[in-house]
């Protein structure tokens, strides 16, 4: 057992380190630096210089364009990334329909798709839940029906999705959709990509609590779908997704993110001189120590050959209850100062309430959070999991 | 002992009620909330013809002697339904400042404001967190020709107001003088709230003041301001006691009709479980609601440590109970367009007035 | 709406003072001072000392012997006893089997029963529970078999009760008792009293992990009960038994011994200066006031005509909250002094550690606390009722 | 970087699992509870024979150089069954300190306590709370004729322990002496403690010490001191790990087994839930030995802020699995003849023991 990693991997977290101390964009890293807002453009430009270095595909094998790096320079690499207070990467291209097209897809989409994936030239959207199914997503309804027409065949798709993020910039959209209601619900699923200019495909915002425009309604009225858009084999879109889902595991935990935030409130807690926040966050410092060695131990097995299930639902459920406690910490620290409310946007002037700096966007940090105990399979969906397939109860 | 409302307070809560469900629809109210003032006009026009304006004054002020209790009953019905309208600023902190001062032109702002005709705010905020009305750092300099320099933040409805009732050190004394906005040297910064009121920050530059706008001084202004602060903090927390209700019952009404795996998701134990405790949670603070305003209402020593406890607890369990929620609710629990992200909205805001949840646990020992 | 009391509730309520600081038998109330253990003698002393006062009968009507006292009374009178650090009273007889014997018994059982359970002449037991039913009570076994023997009518008893308080000091026990199998289970069961000298009935101590000897295994082979021992009518003993809750509803909560626990801790916590204990006391002393008010806003609904349903079992929730918590915090304030082990009667010799002397039995009482969420319908359970009767869900 | 055990740690883990399994029944474990040592003697022996009391000497002293990986293993293992025996006394706290000092007689006490043959105790514990053994009052006074006076309470195995490492106060400097059980002037005070151990106070008068009873004095003693606890925090830590374990897989069990309305009580979704949160602190906690354990066999500088951090957590997660488990198994849970209550024992003893939750919380944060 050791903790330090390997002279390769120190080697490796200081290249990491490097890139992000030089060539992530400036205008990007300012932006952030002063907690303002960042442009569809900044998004797309600090992809792309990950692109340029040859990193965007971190998680994929070399055959199809990645890195191939072992599991713990991934994690290297995301607590890097957190730990400098990155943007997050936006994962519909290289953490999620990449590894399934790469899987599951035939050459030519493989051909056609992976490569705007690593150039982040194609930005994807992820059609899953629909207003009837949120946690229960298998009794999904949106339906395609396969046509023929001119001896090519198509799927027309009508029906809806929700909480589509970002979509208002996608240019694709990889959907699960029903072809068949007849057996059971989980059997007639299919995994279907969309090109989001085609005719029919309407986007509608959603205006969260927190006054952003981050997630999207998208309407399917007799959409029109070339057959060959279709990922493996019909009827098996659920096994597809479920292999997503396991795909997406590692870096949830954002332990490097909040590591940096929790650096800023020991700082205030600190300043402020409060017993009280000051014992608050250190308990919450454990709550990371833990959390980060949890991820460490299910990394180690990973390393091992082992092969970490259910109880890294674990990564979930902690991870996002830290990331809510670290916004509601700051939020507690501003007092007051947190209720004049300038939004994700900041307060559309240069005159700012005069509270300290970090009280400006607490509120709006914590209230952009409150999904992420709700998103990718809510906490207590997740606990079901876990007394299902690790308790056995 | 008796902890049953009596008739008249049943009638007036009904008649709050009345006046919500039938006029404060939430669809409604989201569309005055993007206007300048952030409030409905004719609403507030209503609350004055209504009387509701007038109803903590003393009768010598025009009011009807209505005290804590009538307020918490009116604030738990308005916490319900997220009214907007500015009350709290208005009636409960400068009003119930000008009517207990010894300032001789008091009856001219009191009749204005009972009539909605003016409002006024009470700026009393600086710099520091869970600030508490003391070490004034506004001066109000010179002895014939008084000039007043400084800031004062987080004014409540400070965009709407006419008057300001603003805290100053003059000589060392805690002095509150009115000063109305269109006087010179006072520059004013509007901003909305996370709720969707409106709060300003006030710089003053050599304003100049009149003893005649000296509304009390010493020894009163401080008592004024103690007890003005002690009101309006029972009054958010009554706030917040009505807003729970509303949110375990729509949070149960949603859950019965959502339906997640064949069946509504009320069916699920854990959600059962987490909304008895959001009931249990607010029937807690309900009674700390009791204790507190019949402590104010007799007038007893205890007032202060009550206020204390009960706005510390609703510090804790509103947040507890608007998170819990919006988390029951799922996806549409953080979608603007349904309410219940804005009482989550609300018991942040309220929690962080008037000092938060330990502030006063801390304040409630050492008292 | 008046927080005081009237002041006939004044003068009521220095009148029982009075009593408590003069005719409470001073050795026990030495005892109690001390945190020495009390003998069953001694609890038949205090018992007997309200007997003599017209007391016992406190929450009884006046035709039956009892006092009469209004809510507010009843409630004054539980309050004082528990500021007093009174030991709690013994419910089984007067606030348990008594009611039900005055409401559904027939006149030659209440001419038999009450006058003794009023001067504490018998000790009453409950057998409620049984190994294979706890929280879902109705499901209970032990079976009454009705026989004719020599013109004469018995009940055959077969079974065995557990969880039985104090069974070893009870002369007599009400038993529910299974007397048809063949419809629903709550209807084949009826309300039985039992001579505890009856041949056939062994008790078996159970030994709790306080180290005491306060709940019993109850085994019936054969035991002959005359039928004459039934109260009301066969096969109705389960309305008996849900009236008997509603009825035992009072009191519940024990805010008045929670204060004088409360006292006590507040003192140690400033003296130790721990301002994270005096932080958690504070909050408690919160608790415990919104527990006492949310019983007097029953009271006042109860005096006024209402009838204060489900809601009551916030009662039994946050009281016995309220009761461990207390607990827990006295073993927080001992620290590693509450480690050396006295258990319920005490080191056994006269050399104590040197600890302060909340630290001795800081631990048994924490231990002793457990069971209070557990029993009387555990706190799951009430949750259930509250979740159903009042949230209708 | 690597969180794997090596071959060696899991044959050594496996190694303790059998002896558990097959020697540590709990209704056998209940009769030794009783005897005068607390423990079983047969079974000292065997730790003895298998090497395990010579663990983490060094190989001069005639140990096996095994660390705090191992200690842990083992200490998760003991955790598991509730091991009665005072491996922690003597081997952790009084072995550490013998072995590592520059006492020139240590060899002759380390003998004796690796082959199980004496043992001893660490007295350095006196009247406040989470004591952390500084500010000695036990006075060795003289300069020729030493003689000692004072008292030590909450001597762990005390009544067991053959010899006694005391720490005392020579002129202002902390120093550690050896002293025999019967030396004329001690008289000791045996205890149970809560979880069925010993624990012992000893009052010294007039105890004549000779200065080769002297086992280490000043900036040698503390750091003696300082790392002796911070290993025995380390272990006691790892065996609550271990206990942790046990309860929530024994809940799982006998939520199963466990029948009410129709149908085992594990199907009840809140049920399930309370179990997954007892798994999940348990696995939190387990990672923050992982964290601790390697810092100290790395000798980071960071080894006592991790011990602190976990044996915070350790404190709060242990109270809350033992409470939970004894909550679901109902009455049973509350049984002295069951296990589950005495988890919970153990749990809060751990909590009390080398400085509570929040002491270590505030160590944590000021390190």
């Amino acid at each position: 057992m050791e903790l330090s990693f390997s002279s390769k991997d120190i080697e490796f977290r200081d290249e990491v380190r490097n890139f992000l101390a030089n060539e992530y964009p400036k205008n990007v890293k300012e932006k952030i630096e002063n907690g303002d807002p960042l442009t569809k453009e900044d998004i797309v430009d600090w992809h792309k210089s990950l692109s340029a270095k040859g990193w965007m595909g971190f998680n994929w094998p070399v055959e199809y364009g990645g890195t191939g790096w072992s599991p713990a320079q991934i994690y290297i690499f995301q607590n890097e990334l957190g730990l400098a207070g990155c943007p997050p990467l936006i994962p519909f291209g290289v953490s999620m329909v990449g590894p399934v097209i790469y899987t599951f897809g035939n050459q030519e989409q493989k051909d056609r798709f992976l490569p705007d994936i690593l150039n982040f030239d194609t930005w994807w959207c992820q059609g899953y839940s629909e207003p009837g199914s949120g946690s229960d997503l298998a009794s999904l309804k949106t339906k395609a029906e396969l046509v023929n027409e001119n001896g090519k065949d198509y799927y027309i798709i009508n029906g809806s999705k929700t909480w589509t993020t970002l979509a208002q910039n996608a240019d694709w959209i990889f959907c699960l959709v029903r072809t068949d209601s007849s057996g059971k619900k989980q059997e007639g699923i299919s995994f279907l990509l969309i090109d989001m200019k085609s005719p029919g495909i309407e986007v509608k915002p959603i205006i969260t609590i927190d006054g952003d425009h981050e997630v999207n309604s998208v309407f399917f009225t007799d959409v029109k779908v070339p057959a060959e858009n279709l990922i493996g084999e019909e009827g098996k879109g659920w096994t597809y997704a479920k292999f997503l889902l396991a795909h997406e595991r590692f870096g949830i935990a954002g332990v490097g993110a909040s590591k940096r935030q929790l650096e800023r409130l020991k700082e205030i807690s600190k300043d402020l001189g409060d017993d009280d926040l000051i014992a608050k966050v250190s308990q919450l410092e454990i709550d990371i120590m833990a959390l980060e060695f949890t991820e460490l131990r299910l990394l180690s097995a990973l390393e091992g050959g082992g092969n970490p299930g259910a109880e890294s639902s674990i990564l979930k459920i902690k991870g996002t209850e830290i990331q809510q406690r670290l916004t509601e910490l700051f939020v507690e620290a501003a007092g007051e100062f947190a209720i004049p409310y300038g939004g994700p946007d900041g307060y559309g002037s240069n005159v700012k309430p005069n509270g300290p700096e970090y009280t400006n966007d607490a509120l709006s940090k914590y209230l952009n959070m409150r999904k992420v105990t709700i998103y990718g399979g809510s906490n207590e969906i997740q606990k079901n999991i876990i007394s299902k397939f690790v308790l056995g109860v | 002992m008796n902890l049953n409302f009596s008739d008249e307070q049943n009638l007036l809560r009904e008649q709050i009620q009345k006046f919500c469900n039938s006029d404060y629809d939430f669809y409604d109210r989201e569309n005055f909330i993007n206007t300048e003032s952030g409030f409905d006009p004719e609403k507030w026009k209503l609350f004055a013809d209504q009387g509701w304006l007038a109803m903590p004054f003393s009768s010598e002020s025009g009011g009807f002697d209505f005290g804590p209790i009538e307020l918490s009953i009116l604030f738990e019905e308005f916490g319900k339904f997220l009214v907007l309208e500015p009350y709290l600023s208005n009636v409960v902190l400068s009003g119930y400042i000008l009517d207990n001062s010894s300032f001789d032109k008091k009856n001219e702002y009191i009749e204005k404001l009972i009539s909605g005709e003016e409002q006024i705010s009470l700026a009393y905020m600086e710099q520091n967190r869970n600030y508490d009305f003391k070490n004034i750092t506004c001066l109000l300099e010179g002895t014939d020709s008084l000039s007043l320099n400084g800031t004062k933040n987080l004014v409540l409805n400070g965009s709407n107001a006419d008057n300001y009732l603003v805290t100053v050190n003059h000589n060392d004394v805690t002095t509150i003088v009115v000063i109305n906005k269109d006087t010179e040297g006072l520059s004013i910064n509007n901003f909305k709230t996370v709720d969707d009121r409106r709060i300003s920050q006030l710089n003053f530059e050599n304003v100049s003041i009149n003893t005649d706008q000296i509304v009390s001084t010493g020894d009163e202004a401080e008592q004024l301001l103690k007890d003005a602060i002690n009101y309006g903090t029972l009054c958010v927390s009554a706030e917040a006691v009505g807003s729970m209700e509303s949110c375990y019952l729509k949070t149960v009404e949603y859950t019965k009709s959502r339906e997640q795996f064949g069946q509504p998701i009320s069916n699920f134990q854990v959600l059962q479980h987490k909304m008895v405790d959001m009931f249990i949670e607010t029937e807690l603070c309900k009674s700390l609601l009791y204790k507190s305003m019949i402590d104010m209402h007799e007038n007893n020593d205890s007032k202060y440590r009550s206020v204390s406890a009960l706005k510390s607890q609703v510090g804790i369990s509103g947040k507890k109970v608007g998170e819990d929620a919006v988390q029951l609710h799922g996806g549409m629990g953080v979608s603007e367009e349904m309410s219940i992200g804005h009482y989550l909205k609300r018991f942040i805001s309220i929690d962080s007035q008037f000092g938060n949840s330990h502030f006063h646990l801390k304040k409630f020992n050492n008292s």
